[in-house]
């Protein structure tokens, strides 16, 4: 979106409203929303000019808590809301903030066609891979065998991506974060503010009550580097707590991961990655490595220029309106074919 | 046709009787552009000066196999000197061009009249694939008739010799042949269709030069055959001095909601899914890019009304439009429209249900379903248009009355309007309703903004995205009175289900009154709603002119109801409601008025015949 | 709390009066236990004799932050002696663990009550968070109560030392510490909590020892710390003799469906989307594995209903149960079912609308949408149970109407309903209804099988895949009479129509007539429907006992409705519907019998209080 | 699924029912029909153990030409009632035929929940690339540009592509025909009917009425060939009329088109097809092969074996009753804590 920063400079506070925050106390929710706020200080957005537009779920709060504007919809539809909004005012910065229910169940069509299309707003999925507000059923994104309030003998569903399921829409900018790297959130989460066109970031939420613990590999200290890897445009493919893996692709055309140092591996054999690939395949190879298998990337997976729906969409009133300037209310109501009957008839 | 003196205006050879009108239909395989020649016929006579009123029926197959009986298409005019209301019952012409046609259509031909058919398509395959055993032409079957036969397909290759065109395009020209018969028969003006034929195919000179001889040769087939013994002749009709067009229900509805958006100044937003019989609602708006319209083909119904309501939050016209099915998928998003109090106005042009139904017929059976088909109280204001050019009288008054009263409403049209067409006087732009929806732009309150104060007719205050000082969030759970904050408030929940209720209701201050056509009072009152106007009101004068204390009055606003409608039933003795369904207006009459109002119940997929209202007249006036 | 005899039943320290029945509510944060608490006393109340009826209150969010207003969580539970059919009106004694929980509650106290809070709960940021500026428990404002303030946290960690417990863990046993100070008021039975905290915290001794011991010394704290000048005790209901069990409406439904299953010899096939206060059905079922029952947690609640009619069509009892907004998104697929004739059960636990509104709330504002909120014509049935293990018989009642008459059945539920706790008498397996849906396995013509014959209740057969010979295609277009052929025939159109609307009506020679309650004819009656039973009971009961010639008649019936339902409201002079919509039944009533019934409507989220309803009674035979 | 042969022989004819079919002349729905039947007549499968459901379209007409068992649904829910039956029937072979409107415009979230899910059935999407029934409007498949009675100046939507949505989802069993290679489309139905769990199969099938043409360079004899690329397992990935043509994966590990003796390219350097590759990315990335930069691939792209659905819940409903075994109603409606009343109480 088109950024436009101003004089008086507002803070992170500013953008915070005067609405109690109703999340469980731990609730990984808090985070993202501190971050929001940072990233949009940061970019010193106008608070007018923002809109937070939610479907239905603990994270679909999210609007109550700042002072923009705001919809808190219904389930599974924010995507459509904003795609109806942003058409009609391309002036506004329009943020979707879903859950792994609200945008993978009930709102997976509003979301695929969301991200085809390509509108200009911007897409957080809360994935805490479980149904919160309801108190805790298996969500789409719930491991296999997950014992839960509507799976007490554990789920046989497999599970959707989100990534995945972004790339299948031919996303032009998919990232992940996790809530309590802060620092990597607030710049994930402005990276895709400013992104032109439609930006999907899942960020990996913990729910303490219903699925704690979920992240763990991802938010521990000890242990999340091994499980993470960190996408940086032009930078090899490099993890782990001693950094000394990586990530090439072998002969099979499979990811793999390497040592450094073993078995004749040096950096140079690693991938480097590059967020601005065309062809979206090893975007999607990346995002199909699952943990505990692989590490799991984060960053920015993918960030290329696709035409802008909504741009599209006026620039084709525009033209249409020079090559054929629609005049006035009269001339609507007389196009085509008409006759007189003169009073004298 | 009523009046039958012979006048002379062709010169020596032509014998013309002036009628006071007709019914024409032309019916064929789907395909074979009977909707043009229909279309063609109806905008010579309008232009003629004849008021009109046209049926068209589609085949719910895109193609079903040529000449079986599904894949019959039909058209039927009525035109005449006369106000006219309805298509008209029966037809006194019908153009049968294969026996598929004849086989569908024969029933509706009055006696004695005249029966025009493409001889050469009764061969054997022909007559089979419409299951007659013999050929009606032969076995007498046919003889109650005037049975015109012409070798059709020849005639027109003939006609097209010379040009060039290979067999299957110089055999596509032939409706126009036949089109110019009727043009002949009907003493129809011929120009409004030699120019459309010249738009039509320009750049294309030796179809355009095909159709106009084909055209030029079926009129003087007319002249020259003698199989006729006279030409009709329908005077202009004594019509209001003005500025015509010819107009279907769906075209008025995308020229009211356009001319909303120029008289309130906001943009027209139309997001909608395809679905018969409202696609061509879209595909009108679509072709407004140059007066700024724009429009969202959404991947189903639910994205476009939740588009819709996102494009209502930043200050649009919002306008979505479907048919049943469609609606249904709706509902849930529509109670957001409802909670929220934004503008939005739901077009549902009804096609037969349950379920997908009849999709290409007509029907009044989505009432209570707009009325009552949300989870909640949810009210909302339903208007219902009575003719093809009422639909842009009603659709501005929905747009008014949405951004008035910042509400949804339900804009109840059908398949008969939406199809049907009729000579539309083009209103003066200055005698339009000022539509006047100004956006909060200022804090209405000590520490800011509160966007669910209320003015005087209890709307809420419209302050979109971008306004400084205004950000706001909105949203499906229970509003605090005036903060807007979320409320889990006993006491509060229900002072908001009133305040919403009442709201609604409080829009029957602003409507006009319902008006009564006849007498104010008598034995008898017949209440009709939407496309069935034109048929009670042939019936209820026709019933008058025999005597009968009858009176209609017809209902436009469906929710809340004109406020002397009590008022209005309690001056007759009886009150009879026809509708294309079981009865759904009649329900609520009664639940509200305690009246022991009766039915006329027809759930065939097309509209009444006006005898079979007449009937039900006669009959409630014995019971 | 009416009679009030003193009886020695525990040595000479206690003094124990004799009450015929109390009620008591236990609020404290969500997460601190209530509901725990609330479903122990009442287990332990329905073990001990007592007529129970429960009413549970959550707050919407899952966690609102400790302290606040936003996130009291309540239980209420009345027991008794006598028959008794609500919660409650007021509380006789409210259990209040922090200063929120006090300023949310205090309002439903009778004067006099008795309060117990935790002394401890009451610190500057405790009294803050609620908003009190003063300290309630010093300012003298709760001077009309019976106030009983005791250093719970204290005492509760003074029970559980030496356990090892760190303070979290230690702190987090202290509602039952609360718990057995409130059984010993009202002398419970301990008991039956005893086993349950055993079996709950099996394999953890350490917890399960730390809940025992605090439990019992709130027992003992009563005993001996004076505070208190009485125990009081409930005698037992003289209650049917038989096997009991606790129930709720949402489990009733539960069993209903499962009951119907093996009756039927049907597997059930549950298809859901979880939605408040809707999911426990789903979780329900889901344990049921090993009784062969599945569920599908499907993406939506489209979804969830378009499997169940798969499953209709595979042969299965097919059910799906939502809420409000779910049962909106159904309402396309449920006119397939419509015109499919497929039997499926649709369960909708009604909670406040419109939109997402009051989602843990109840409200009866569903009916216009169940009864008519599709398009078309498109009648089904519906039923709604009256109480909480009414469930269970109208749930079996769905299931059979939807299997012997090839239809959906709407089941309409609600939130308290949903939630609320009764004692129910098992019934005899062969007291149950006999469920007998053979699926049709030879052909039934002479040309093969047609799909669309009817017996004599206008209900087709059921032939399911797999069946060799009957391969047959059903959808949504029009259905030919008999064939089931595809048809846009007009007049089948209109048979089919109307045949479909008479199969649902025939439903009324079916089931059973309405009863009257009271004379079968007097000055008023007060016709109910659904959850709403309980307090029109009681209040008819008192109204009759001051002698009003009051009657009641309560409908589970509501399309069709029972057949004597004119004939009754006819025997009265005046009738009052009590509803928690805006008159949705009344609209219904009125249209169809054409009286001036009244309406006593509410629409705050909860159930009617007994006062109200005879506060309305008292209006109603004055008016 | 589980084929079940039987005795007396069911030609290709016992499976049409005695409906009139009523697609447009010319239509390629026709040539689908014919070889469903053949695909059918060829696995024997017994005709009351088919069932076919649809959504709506022209597409969806399909189940009444059938003579099996059929279900013409609703638009865009056919994968939810195919799930819900096949769920509760394990005995039947379901197939749901769908369009590119009805699979990918409403009916997008149910089908990417089939697919995920891997319910035992197979999908058959006929892309027309327009929306044929509602009488030609644009469809998620429609490219950009395309002016239809919806889009008079031009679509400005970004398309779908059918597969890749599909991968996107996880999808074990991704196919491609066409509707006029009749002999390639038959065997691609049989070797989908006989796939375990989703397959998802796309058709290019041509509207003769609203988008003629539309795949003509896939099916005209002249340069088919050069625009196709035949996928098959084990074989390299060869092309062109003079079979000249192939593919390798060049060293930015992109998919590239090469002549064989052109530069020194030989057979060896061509991508080898395999579709039982884990990894899907290959299978992404040829799918993301667009006519005209890139020949487009049919035949089967991917082909694993992932958990069933619905063998899963009958199977947790095995061990359940195993486990604890229900017993009767009396046993269920017993369950939990109960007292007795008795009669001198
Ligand atoms: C139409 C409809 N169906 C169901 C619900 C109930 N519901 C509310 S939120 C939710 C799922 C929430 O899960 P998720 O999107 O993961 O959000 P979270 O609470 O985990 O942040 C459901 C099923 C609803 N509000 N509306
Ligand atoms: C709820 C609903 N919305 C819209 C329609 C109208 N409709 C029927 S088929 C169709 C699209 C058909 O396109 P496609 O799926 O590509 O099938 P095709 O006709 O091209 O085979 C639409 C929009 C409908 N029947 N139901
Ligand atoms: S239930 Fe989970 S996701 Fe919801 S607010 Fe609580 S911790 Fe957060
Ligand atoms: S409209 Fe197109 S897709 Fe439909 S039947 Fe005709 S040719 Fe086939
Ligand atoms: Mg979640
Ligand atoms: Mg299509």
């Amino acid at each position: 979106m088109a950024l436009a920063p101003q004089d008086s400079k507002l803070t992170v506070k500013d953008y915070g409203s005067s609405q109690d925050v109703r999340w469980c106390p731990g609730c990984g929710d808090y985070s993202i929303l501190a971050q929001m706020k940072k990233a949009l200080a940061n970019m010193q957005l106008p608070k007018e000019n923002v809109v937070f537009i939610s479907g239905i779920g603990c994270s679909s709060r999210f609007p109550y808590y700042m002072d923009t504007y705001g919809m808190h919809s219904i389930h599974g539809r924010a995507p459509a809301f904003a795609t109806g909004l942003k058409t009609v005012r391309p002036d506004l910065h329009v943020f979707v903030i879903t859950g792994d229910g609200d945008a993978l169940s009930i709102g997976g069509n509003h979301l695929i066609h969301a991200i085809r299309r390509n509108v200009n707003i911007t897409i957080l999925l809360f994935n805490n891979r479980i149904y919160g507000l309801t108190k805790g059923q298996y969500s789409p994104t719930s491991e296999c065998g997950k014992k839960t309030k509507s799976t007490p003998f554990g789920s046989v569903d497999n599970p959707l991506h989100p990534l995945l399921v972004a790339l299948g829409s031919e996303a032009g900018f998919v990232a992940r974060s996790v809530d309590v790297h802060t620092k990597h959130l607030a710049e994930t989460l402005e990276a895709a503010a400013r992104h032109q066109g439609t930006s999907f970031v899942e960020i990996y939420q913990n729910c303490n009550i219903f699925n704690d613990g979920a992240w763990e590999w991802a938010t521990d200290r000890k242990i999340k580097s091994d499980n993470l890897i960190e996408l940086e445009h032009g930078q090899p493919l490099r993890f782990g707590s001693n950094n000394d893996k990586g990530l090439r692709v072998n002969s099979n055309l499979e990811l793999e991961v390497v040592t450094i140092g073993e078995n004749g591996v040096s950096e140079s054999d690693l991938l480097v990655h590059n967020s601005q690939r065309k062809d979206p395949a090893l975007a999607y190879m990346l995002a199909n490595m699952h943990h505990p298998e692989f590490p799991e990337p984060v960053g920015i997976f993918r960030q290329v220029q696709r035409p802008i729906y909504d741009d599209d969409v006026r620039e084709q009133v525009r033209k249409a309106r020079e090559a054929r300037p629609g005049g006035d209310l009269k001339s609507l109501l007389h196009a085509g074919e008409t006759w007189t009957v003169s009073a004298s008839n | 046709m009523s009046s039958m003196e012979t006048v002379d205006t062709a010169g020596p050879q032509r014998k013309v009787e002036v009628i006071e009108g007709a019914t024409v239909r032309f019916a064929g395989d789907s395909g074979d552009g009977m909707q043009v020649m229909g279309a063609q016929f109806s905008t010579s006579s309008v232009i003629h000066g004849n008021d009109i009123a046209t049926l068209p029926d589609f085949p719910a197959e895109i193609r079903a196999p040529a000449g079986t009986l599904a894949g019959v298409s039909g058209f039927q005019i009525n035109f005449s000197s006369q106000e006219i209301y309805t298509p008209g019952d029966g037809i006194d012409t019908l153009f049968a061009m294969n026996p598929a046609a004849l086989k569908v259509n024969l029933a509706d031909l009055y006696e004695g009249g005249l029966l025009v058919v493409n001889s050469e398509a009764f061969t054997d395959d022909g007559l089979e694939k419409a299951g007659y055993k013999t050929n009606p032409l032969e076995d007498g079957s046919l003889n109650n008739y005037r049975v015109v036969s012409i070798p059709l397909t020849r005639l027109n290759r003939d006609a097209v010799e010379g040009l060039g065109l290979d067999r299957k395009a110089a055999d596509r020209c032939k409706n126009f042949y036949t089109l110019g018969l009727a043009y002949w028969i009907y003493n129809r003006p011929i120009e409004p269709t030699v120019k459309w034929i010249e738009k039509k195919f320009a750049g294309k000179s030796d179809l355009m030069e095909a159709n106009l001889r084909t055209f030029r040769a079926g009129w003087n087939y007319g002249e020259t055959a003698e199989l006729f013994t006279s030409a009709y002749h329908v005077e202009k009709a004594d019509i209001q001095p003005g500025v015509y067009r010819k107009i279907t229900g769906n075209s008025a509805l995308v020229l009211g909601v356009a001319a909303a958006s120029k008289l309130s100044g906001k943009d027209l937003f139309y997001a909608s899914y395809p679905i018969t019989p409202a696609s061509d609602i879209l595909h009108e708006v679509s072709a407004l890019k140059n007066h700024g319209m724009m429009t969202f083909q959404a991947e189903d119904e639910i994205a476009a009304i939740c588009a819709a309501l996102g494009a209502a939050f930043g200050g649009s016209l919002a306008v979505t439009g479907t048919s049943g099915p469609g609606l249904a998928l709706k509902m849930e998003a529509i109670g957001l429209g409802i909670m929220t109090e934004l503008p939005v106005i739901i077009i549902n042009v009804q096609r037969g249900g349950p379920s997908t139904g009849l999709p290409t017929k007509t029907e009044q059976a989505d009432l209570l379903q707009a009325w009552g088909g949300r989870n909640g109280e949810s009210p909302l204001a339903i208007v219902a248009p009575a003719t093809p050019s009422d639909c842009f009288t009603m659709a501005l008054e929905a747009c008014r009355i949405a951004l008035k009263f910042m509400t949804p409403v339900i804009i109840l049209s059908d398949g008969y309007l939406a199809n049907g067409a009729e000579p539309w006087r083009i209103p003066e732009v200055d005698d339009l309703p000022a539509i006047d929806a100004p956006f909060c732009t200022k804090p209405n309150a000590e520490d800011g903004f509160n966007p669910y104060t209320r003015d005087e007719r209890l709307a809420r205050p419209w302050a979109v995205p971008g306004t400084p000082g205004l950000q706001h969030r909105i949203g499906g759970l229970e509003k605090q009175h005036i903060t807007g904050n979320v409320s889990y408030d006993p006491k509060n929940h229900d002072f908001m289900v009133k305040l919403r209720q009442d709201k609604i209701d409080g829009i029957a201050n602003d409507i006009p009154p319902l008006k009564v056509f006849g007498d104010e009072s008598g034995d008898l009152l017949v209440l009709g709603w939407g496309g069935t106007y034109g048929s009670i009101t042939t019936a209820v004068e026709r019933a008058r002119k025999a005597g009968k204390k009858v009176s209609q009055a017809h209902l436009r606003y469906l929710n809340p109801f004109p406020k002397n409608l009590g008022e209005v039933l309690s001056r007759f003795k009886k009150v009879l409601i026809p509708e294309l369904n079981l009865g759904q207006l009649r329900t609520l009459i009664r639940a509200k008025y305690l009246i022991d109002a009766k039915g006329l119940n027809k759930v065939q997929g097309r509209p009444f015949q006006v005898a079979e209202v007449l009937e039900a007249i006669d009959k409630a006036l014995e019971d």
